[in-house]
């Protein structure tokens, strides 16, 4: 890391504008042309008491996680933010208000709690809201004001980000909004501030025009969309909700169609009746929407109907920690629903990812005719990284089943063939016309329960994927770091692999010979590349978000050989200080402890 | 607009409001709800009912779903139940099967009720199971931060119909009329006093009542079913109205844009528990169905 | 509720928007001790005057209305908002912390005077003659307000003054580079043209030429004295308790005798390095005059410090750009003089601090072997004023301070003579020998009369919504005008405060947060929403399980509680409530009423 | 509470940080908190001249690393203002409304630099030298080789003074009854030092009293005298000694006069409350007079005098040492106060 890497921390009361305030702040940033990785945490309270904190790393080069100390902390209710002005960094600064609204006993005011080498800044968000807008509801914008004059940021970058923030709103909620800002913005460019926090500006020529500051939702959506999807259904449901509500706006511009179904149920019906009509369609949620879903998700796989499900999982099981990340849906993906029902799961590790996975999900869900879940999670879906789309859709299009000219004889929609891929037809076809079901049938399509049928169809929608993990442009596992043999290495899958990379690295530095591998398809898994990786590794640790070590089970179970589990279920994505720690102790240690 | 009020001794209001007793049934924790929200009106009507009634807390269960209505047992002293979403009146029917001694309140909000949970409810009002289903209508989806519910009005705009809903709405109080409740009453959470009369009559109807009540969605919805807009819509049902008469109900639900407050239909017939009393009874008595 | 059927008097408030149906009067304690706690100004007012009310007035841009109900309370508006000691702004809510500065209640005043309408005409209601005559020794504030009133009752009054011109001290001791006489001369003229027959130059006493008071006690049926305090308190020396030395020092003198002088006419001069001794306005007056006579090193001697002294801070400050310096802890205990006789220097000693004193100023105790001397030109005390009593040809009773002793109504110990004012409370301030004058005007009413004629009650009047913004919370304290500092020595006599334009005006007016307004939330119609509380400013909307009650049936303290179940209430705290507005408002039902509660005098 | 008694100590420079290690080292159960309004763990006022010598990063003017208050458990509390103080419920509540309670208080808060009533107005025009901050805006105001205006010319304004000769600036005295402040010496002794300062290169205006300040575009300071003359500069500082900060006592039940007044013992007129340093004003039985003692050595004394006799002992503060002023060998002004 080169030049500026300062990460902002926002902590503050849901209904404090403490995420509006932190999104302002990392578009402004990214369109400065400096690389951005943020993530908010919010509560599942509407308004009024739960804890919100939104985390904006800028950087000069493109980070790969959050750092866990931050450089400047902006509180917005120290309730809340005191248990984490601890995160603050020796010489970082805690920026705070500094008139309560009334008398607070000793220790309710984040000032008692600053540590001696950081640096305090109070000023009077509430009363300065108060003063130009006539309530306290703009005091994120003067904080952000605030931080913006504090460490000289250009001002009208800000406005252009608020002007844009509030564009479908009436003009005097960008006015009031711009106003809170400047007043803000003024009082801190007044104050004397200390160069410990220092935001250099971004290297002449970087150019913020094209990037833009995605989350994995928003670029998942543009992955969608890039893929020229013709219907989506949905239902809200924390953290998937947003992609839903992206789509609603866009998808109509293009001639498509988003439908606001009244449960999971419908949506994944809908998604599969249109996909098995031809239409490239999708649908997504959650954990427990998925759940739900994994009735009609059986439908999917034995009836052979394309569909894309995209999943951002959170803190489970049932409505678990609605708010809170986890990986821990992954046996859910892979093998949740009735039967043998196997399908392609994707799980991309970055929000660049999430866009290839989202559009390529089709290409796979159209020829290997069967349901594909892009598996992501909360920490993904909303945190933001700087992202440059392509210019040119990367995407093939649709696989329009042509069934015309086939002469004689009923349409065999599953025969039988090498591949394992059956000829397929769409409504309106001609010479295509046949029935699925839910039921086991033969290649017409028939309902048919002798054993040999059952075992040759099961046979059949297993072996037709194992195909898809040489599809070209797609990346199904990679390896990072030192190449050849090393001591330890790390595998890992989702949003944790940054956090994974960032401590490879580091213990590298250390001098600790390591490599780490992340694994994009959980399945069906790429035995070819992940197996050459465990050759060259004395020992394999695998940190994943969930108790269980649902990918230790899988890789271990799959390939028959230990590895080491590093399981974390706090809400919160796994620290790069735990990971190291236990390469640390691994690369010192005898030989694998806790193998799986 | 706001007329003068007369002026009173408020203070000895004051003095005497413990004594009122009705706190009791309230819950230690605040309401999380946002400032202003008509939920506010309905744990109020609520808890000043079931001291009207005499209802100890013990007797009292509270079966909801998901959503900021059905976030009503938290704040209500009595025994609650948070269900899955949609899924109350299944629950709510299992708990009074078990017992029929309590008085069970099926509470949720519009979107659980008609939309996820609208396949439920035909089938628990033609059972006649002896609950209260009260649901709160705001016409929108709160807790996941506004969009349309199946009672949002046309041309309401939302992050997920941001070229203006299309959809019909649903008139819960014709779909409950259809579906047999044997009590459907409406009322607004901008009338406390109101309210509470409704709620006290509704749970003490035998058999399965059905209480709309209209609320505002302070946070999400500035525009269109507001204090202001509501308060200015409804009325009371005639004084004439006659609540034995299923087409005059209709009738009078018909009208969505002068909601009426007040009960459109009741009806005594046997429950769900008497159903299952003449079933185990023909079944002591050795009379097989023909 | 104690409703009577009565008139209303002199009740000059009742707009024309608001029904009188719906006004209601009381004398019910819970309203009385409701208006004395929250209106902290009217409350803190000598005089009691309706401060929020005419506030409001002006702010309605009535600056005619506002005077008059000024006029209620204190003859002299115009005066008073020049001079007054201002006891009513450090009670003021909009100083109390956090809130910021107090609202410049008495400048205000003095808009309300300067900024009413060319053609105001001033409004009395006058009572049927009641056959009854009053005679009042002497015609400073005490005098002038207790003759406005009691001819207002319908008494013939004659006044007795001994100077030749009215106003007392206001007219022969504060300068008028403080209070212009054109005022003066126009308000006391105002006060005295009911009927009241002014006799200047006529001293009261028993010398030649003089008129004794057993024949004033035989021409009228009551006497009043309000001679004030006429004689400037003695500096006690080291072996000379009654500072005779004082009086052979050619150029030492008392302040109090100096500035009578002077604005007798007489022709005064200070040397170069002039030394005032004393902590009051008279001592701050003699050494901003010497300023302007010429003085060159103006110093001003306290027993205390800067902090403990009676007088406005605004008044400090601008005696110090005119260069006057404070020096604190020091007692002067001897004159030292040169071989002419003249005074060279003053010795003081130094003092430290001792206890606090019941007017809550601090005690200073000399410590000794502490002398020092500082060289000086010109000598001026004052340390304060007594009463005399030495004109009386009958002796009255006194009290242990040598002033006239006095009963509630303000009889003194001979049947029919009254007293009132600094004659009864020794040196006190202009507003409170008004606020004092008036209430004994009562008594001689009452005992002329044989019955009580007028009561005060506690009118409640409902408002239809907020008066205030939020914004106005915000217009910081108006600076009051000065002429610039240069001219003033040149131009002695030009008052120094230029009073506020109409702007200025009001904005300050706006200012007033109109603590006489009564929010309050029906419990009954409350759904416990909590809307209200989440728009307040200020920790002024609670939660509360009950409210304490006094012994006198007012309410007291509220009982706050964040548990669910034991909300009975949810309550506006009128102590913090700054009246803006914003909770009546968000309210979803309607639940909260204002109501305006304010004394008034009522006929019975 | 359960540590012992609580020690609130206000104000942390050299008397303040001086009293909380006295009291660590005197009392290792009690709990101590030091407040400053400072954003900066402590550093010495006196040491602000090394500015304008390259120290231009804070943390080399640190005194102390800011572990230090970790490792005496010494809860620190910057950037808080003091508001007011409730002498008998022995509270203070902060500006951020946060209340506090002690058991004992000891106020050292020091001085602010005084100005006379004339000058307040032009406050905005003028350069203060108490703070890190002060010095570095100071710094980015003042040209290469520019010219500093000092009014007054106290002790400290001088120490500078000799500073900005040595770096090249140039320096203009307005002298009057303040120069050499907390000095006390008789019109010779004035004059000789005055001749030794214009020896110095210093530029000395004597018999001319400033009245007003005026922006200008270069230099960007005018400096007007009560004869309507004028000088020009690039900044102007005023140096005309220092009044106690006591604002937030006025409540607090303890005498005062322009300062705290207490006794040798540094206790206040409130049996929990002390002071210590600038702030305070200290009888002195012999003299028979409330004093103000400046100067870094006798105010880090104080607080460290205050601090033991707040913990049991009853030691009495020498108030008669005068410091001595003259002219070294070399012809230089030499002052006891400069010493550190």
């Amino acid at each position: 890391m080169t030049g500026t890497d300062v990460q902002f921390a926002i902590c503050g009361s849901a209904g404090d504008g403490t995420i509006a305030a932190g999104d302002i702040l990392k578009r402004t940033m990214a369109a400065m042309g400096y690389k951005v990785i943020a993530f908010d945490i919010y509560p599942a309270e509407i308004r009024g008491f739960g804890k919100c904190i939104s985390r904006v790393r800028v950087s000069i080069e493109q980070a790969y996680s959050l750092k866990r100390r931050s450089d400047v902390f902006l509180s917005l209710n120290d309730a809340h933010a005191i248990p984490h002005v601890g995160e603050v960094r020796d010489f970082g600064a805690v920026v705070y208000d500094d008139a309560p609204i009334a008398t607070i006993p000793e220790g309710a005011h984040i000032s008692a709690h600053i540590r001696p080498a950081q640096l305090p800044y109070g000023a009077s968000f509430r009363q300065i809201s108060d003063k130009v807008t006539g309530n306290a509801r703009a005091r994120n914008l003067v904080a952000l004001g605030y931080l913006a004059g504090l460490y000289g940021m250009p001002r009208d970058a800000f406005h252009k980000t608020i002007g844009r923030k509030f564009a479908t709103k009436a003009a005097s909620v960008t006015q009031v909004n711009v106003r809170a800002f400047d007043a803000g913005y003024d009082a801190g460019a007044s104050v004397f501030k200390l160069d410990d926090v220092v935001m250099a500006p971004p290297p002449v020529g970087a150019d913020g025009s094209r990037a833009q500051m995605m989350t994995g939702n928003g670029a998942t959506v543009r992955g969608l969309l890039d893929a020229d999807i013709d219907c989506f259904f949905g239902y809200p449901i924390t953290p998937a909700t947003s992609i839903m509500e992206r789509l609603a706006t866009d998808l109509p511009k293009r001639g498509g169609r988003m439908l606001q179904t009244e449960d999971e149920i419908s949506a994944i019906a809908a998604t599969i009746g249109a996909g098995y009509a031809g239409a490239r369609a999708a649908t997504a949620t959650s954990g427990p929407g998925l759940a739900l879903m994994t009735e009609m998700m059986g439908l999917g796989v034995i009836a052979e109907v394309p569909s894309v499900t995209i999943v951002s999982q959170r803190g489970g099981p049932s409505t678990g920690l609605p708010t809170k990340t986890e990986q821990s849906d992954l046996n859910l993906a892979v093998y949740g629903g009735s039967g043998d029902a196997q399908r392609i799961v994707l799980a991309p590790t970055n929000v660049e990812g999430c866009y290839r996975c989202a559009g390529i999900a089709f290409e796979l869900a159209e020829k290997f005719q069967t349901p594909v879940i892009v598996l992501i999670d909360l920490y993904l879906s909303n945190r933001y990284e700087t992202v440059i789309p392509p210019e040119v859709k990367p995407f093939a299009p649709k696989a329009i089943p042509d069934a015309a000219g086939r002469s004689s004889g009923p349409f065999k929609r599953f025969a039988f063939t090498d591949d394992g891929l059956s000829p397929r037809a769409i409504p309106g076809q001609n010479g295509g016309v046949h029935t699925i079901t839910g039921l086991e049938h033969n290649e017409l399509g028939r309902p048919a329960d002798q054993a040999d049928n059952h075992q040759r169809m099961s046979r059949k929608r297993h072996d037709k994927l194992l195909a898809a993990t040489r599809h070209p442009g797609l990346t199904v596992a990679k390896r990072f770091g030192r190449t050849g043999k090393v001591d330890v290495g790390i595998l890992g899958w989702g949003s944790t692999f940054g956090e994974i990379l960032e401590a490879m690295y580091a213990a590298e530095r250390e001098g600790i010979s390591c490599s780490a591998m992340k694994v994009v398809m959980l399945s069906p898994l790429p035995v070819h590349l992940i197996e050459p990786f465990f050759d060259d590794c004395r020992i394999v640790l695998v940190p994943e978000l969930n108790h269980e070590g649902q990918l230790a089970h899988l890789v271990s179970g799959t390939l028959g050989r230990p590895v080491v589990r590093l399981d974390r279920v706090t809400g919160a994505p796994m620290e790069v200080d735990t990971i190291l720690a236990e390469i640390r102790r691994l690369a010192l240690g005898p030989a694998a402890g806790n193998a799986a | 607009m706001n007329e003068p009020l007369k002026p009173v001794y408020l203070d000895e209001k004051l003095v005497e409001i413990r004594a009122d007793g009705h706190q009791d049934y309230r819950s230690k924790a605040l309401p999380t709800w946002c400032p202003g929200c008509g939920y506010f009106s309905m744990a109020e009507g609520f808890t000043q009912s079931l001291k009207r009634l005499g209802r100890e807390p013990e007797d009292v269960v509270v079966v909801s779903g998901i959503g900021c209505a059905s976030r009503f047992p938290f704040f209500i002293n009595a025994y609650g139940f948070h269900t899955l979403h949609g899924r109350t009146l299944p629950v709510a029917t299992g708990v009074k099967q078990a017992n029929d001694a309590l008085t069970v309140v099926a509470v949720g909000g519009d979107g659980d009720a008609f939309a996820i949970g609208g396949g439920h409810i035909p089938h628990a009002a033609r059972r006649n199971v002896d609950i209260t289903y009260m649901v709160f209508d705001n016409g929108i989806y709160g807790l996941t931060k506004g969009q349309t519910s199946p009672t949002s009005v046309l041309g309401f705009t939302t992050p997920t119909t941001p070229y203006a809903n299309g959809d019909e709405p649903l008139n819960p109080l014709m779909m409950l009329l259809a579906a047999k409740a044997s009590w459907v009453g409406q009322a607004y959470a901008g009338n406390p006093h109101h309210l509470t009369d409704m709620m006290a009559e509704a749970i003490a109807h035998r058999g399965f009542s059905y209480l709309h009540i209209l609320s505002p969605c302070v946070t999400f919805d500035k525009t269109t079913r507001t204090y202001k807009n509501l308060g200015m819509m409804v009325r009371d049902l005639p004084a004439d109205h006659d609540r034995r008469n299923l087409m005059a109900a209709m009738a009078e639900a018909t009208k969505v844009d002068r909601p009426a407050l007040g009960v459109f239909y009741e009806e005594e017939r046997p429950t769900l528990a008497d159903v299952m009393d003449g079933i185990a009874e023909r079944a002591r008595k050795g009379i097989a169905a023909e | 509720m104690n409703e009577r059927p009565i008139r209303m008097a002199d009740d000059l408030r009742s707009s024309r928007s608001e029904s009188s149906a719906d006004v209601l009067y009381s004398e019910d304690p819970r309203d009385v001790g409701w208006v004395q706690r929250n209106i902290p100004c009217q409350t803190a007012c000598p005089a009691g005057t309706n401060i929020p009310a005419y506030i409001w007035a002006i702010a309605d841009g009535d600056h005619g209305r506002a005077y008059e109900i000024n006029r209620e309370a204190n003859v002299l508006p115009g005066v008073l908002g020049r001079i007054c000691s201002r006891p009513c702004e450090s009670k003021c809510r909009h100083g109390w912390p956090g809130n910021g500065e107090p609202v410049s209640i008495c400048s205000l005043k003095r808009s309300a005077a300067d900024l009413k309408h060319a053609g105001h005409r001033i409004t009395e209601s006058l009572y049927t003659p009641s056959g009854k005559r009053v005679a009042i020794v002497g015609a400073g504030p005490a005098g002038v307000a207790a003759a406005h009133d009691l001819s207002m009752l319908g008494h013939d009054v004659t006044i007795f003054e001994r100077e030749r011109e009215p106003g007392g001290m206001l007219r022969y001791g504060i300068p008028e580079f403080r209070l212009p006489r054109d005022t003066l001369k126009i308000e006391l003229h105002n006060a005295l043209r009911l009927g009241v027959e002014l006799k200047t130059g006529v001293s009261i006493g028993n010398g030649p030429g003089e008129m004794p008071l057993s024949r004033l006690r035989a021409d009228y049926d009551a006497v009043l004295i309000a001679t004030g305090c006429a004689a400037a308190i003695d500096l006690p020396l080291d072996g000379d308790e009654l500072g005779e030395k004082i009086q052979r020092v050619g150029n030492a003198e008392y302040g109090f005798d100096f500035l009578l002088a002077m604005h007798r006419g007489e022709p005064k001069k200070v040397g170069k390095r002039v030394a005032v001794v004393g902590a009051g306005f008279t001592a701050l007056d003699c050494a901003r005059v010497a300023r302007r006579l010429g003085g060159e090193e103006v110093t001003i001697h306290i027993r205390t410090g800067e902090e403990y002294i009676p007088v406005t801070k605004e008044e400090i400050h601008e005696a110090k750009r005119e260069d006057i310096r404070f020096l604190g802890l020091r007692t002067p205990v001897d004159l030292i003089t040169d071989e002419k006789g003249d005074l060279k220097a003053v010795r003081f000693v130094q003092n430290r601090l001792g206890g606090w004193r019941d007017n809550g100023r601090r005690k200073a105790v000399p410590i000794p072997g502490s002398e020092f001397e500082i060289e000086c030109d010109t000598l001026l005390i004052a340390i304060g004023q007594r009463t005399v009593h030495d004109f009386l040809d009958t002796p009255l009773k006194l009290d242990r301070w040598d002033n006239a002793s006095v009963d509630a109504s303000g009889a003194t110990s001979l049947e029919g003579v009254f007293a009132a004012g600094d004659y009864v409370a020794g040196a006190s301030t202009v507003i409170e020998s008004i606020g004092h004058a008036r209430k004994v005007a009562a008594g001689i009413d009452r005992w002329l009369m044989g019955r009580t004629r007028r009561v005060r009650a506690v009118k409640t009047t409902p408002i239809a919504g907020p008066r205030r913004e939020r914004s106005f919370d915000f217009i910081p304290r108006q600076h009051m005008p000065v002429t610039d500092i240069s001219h003033r020595c040149s131009r002695g006599n030009q008052e120094v405060e230029s009073g506020y334009d109409e702007s200025l005006t009001a904005k300050e007016a706006k200012r007033c947060y109109l603590c006489n307004l009564a929010y309050q939330i029906d419990p009954d119609n409350c759904i416990f929403c909590r809307a209200c509380i989440d728009v307040a400013p200020k920790n002024c909307i609670k939660m509360v399980d009950g409210v304490d009650i006094r012994p006198d049936g007012s309410y007291g303290a509220l009982q706050e509680t964040n548990e669910w179940n034991r909300v009975g209430a949810i309550w506006i705290d009128n102590n913090e409530c700054i009246r803006c507005g914003a909770c009546f408002e968000v309210c979803p039902t309607r639940c909260i009423s204002i109501v305006r509660k304010e004394f008034v005098t009522l006929d019975v | 509470m359960s540590a012992g008694l609580h020690y609130v100590v206000i104000g942390a420079g050299s008397a303040g940080h001086g009293a909380v290690t006295t009291l660590r080292a005197r009392d290792p159960a009690a709990r101590i908190t030091l407040v400053t309004m400072s954003r900066l763990p402590f550093y010495n006022r006196f040491d602000l001249p090394r500015y304008f010598r390259g120290t231009t990063d804070w943390r080399n003017l640190l005194a102390v690393a800011p572990q230090i208050y970790d490792e005496l458990a010494i809860t620190l509390r910057r950037n808080s203002r003091v508001d007011e103080i409730d002498g008998r419920a022995r509270t203070l509540t902060f500006s951020h409304k946060e209340v506090v309670g002690y058991d004992k208080l000891l106020v050292c808060t020091g001085g602010g630099g005084h100005l006379p009533e004339v000058l307040v107005e032009y406050k905005s025009l003028m350069h203060g030298f108490a703070t890190f901050e002060d010095a570095t805006r100071v710094a980015r105001a003042l040209p290469a080789k520019g010219r500093v205006i000092l009014l007054g010319g106290d002790m400290i304004g001088l120490d500078l003074a000799r500073t900005l000769i040595d770096t090249g600036h140039r320096v203009t005295l307005v002298a009057g009854e303040f120069t050499f402040w907390p000095h006390r010496i008789d019109a010779a002794k004035r004059a000789e030092l005055l001749a030794a300062l214009s020896r110095a290169g210093v530029d000395v205006v004597t018999g001319r009293t400033p009245v007003a300040i005026e922006a200008a575009a270069k230099p960007a300071r005018r400096v007007i005298f009560e004869d309507d003359s004028a000088i020009a500069g690039d900044v102007v500082m005023p140096f005309f000694g220092s009044m106690p900060l006591v604002d937030f006592m006025l409540g607090a039940g303890v005498d005062m006069e322009r300062g705290i007044l207490v006794d040798p013992r540094l206790k206040s007129s409130n049996e929990s409350i002390w002071a210590a340093g600038d702030v305070c004003q200290i009888w002195s039985d012999e003299l028979k007079e409330y004093r103000f003692l400046h100067g870094w050595k006798n105010v880090r004394l104080m607080g460290e005098l205050a601090a033991r006799n707040m913990t049991g002992a009853a030691e009495e503060f020498d108030v008669t040492a005068d410091f001595a002023i003259g002219i070294d060998a070399s012809g230089h002004v030499q002052s006891d106060f400069w010493e550190q």
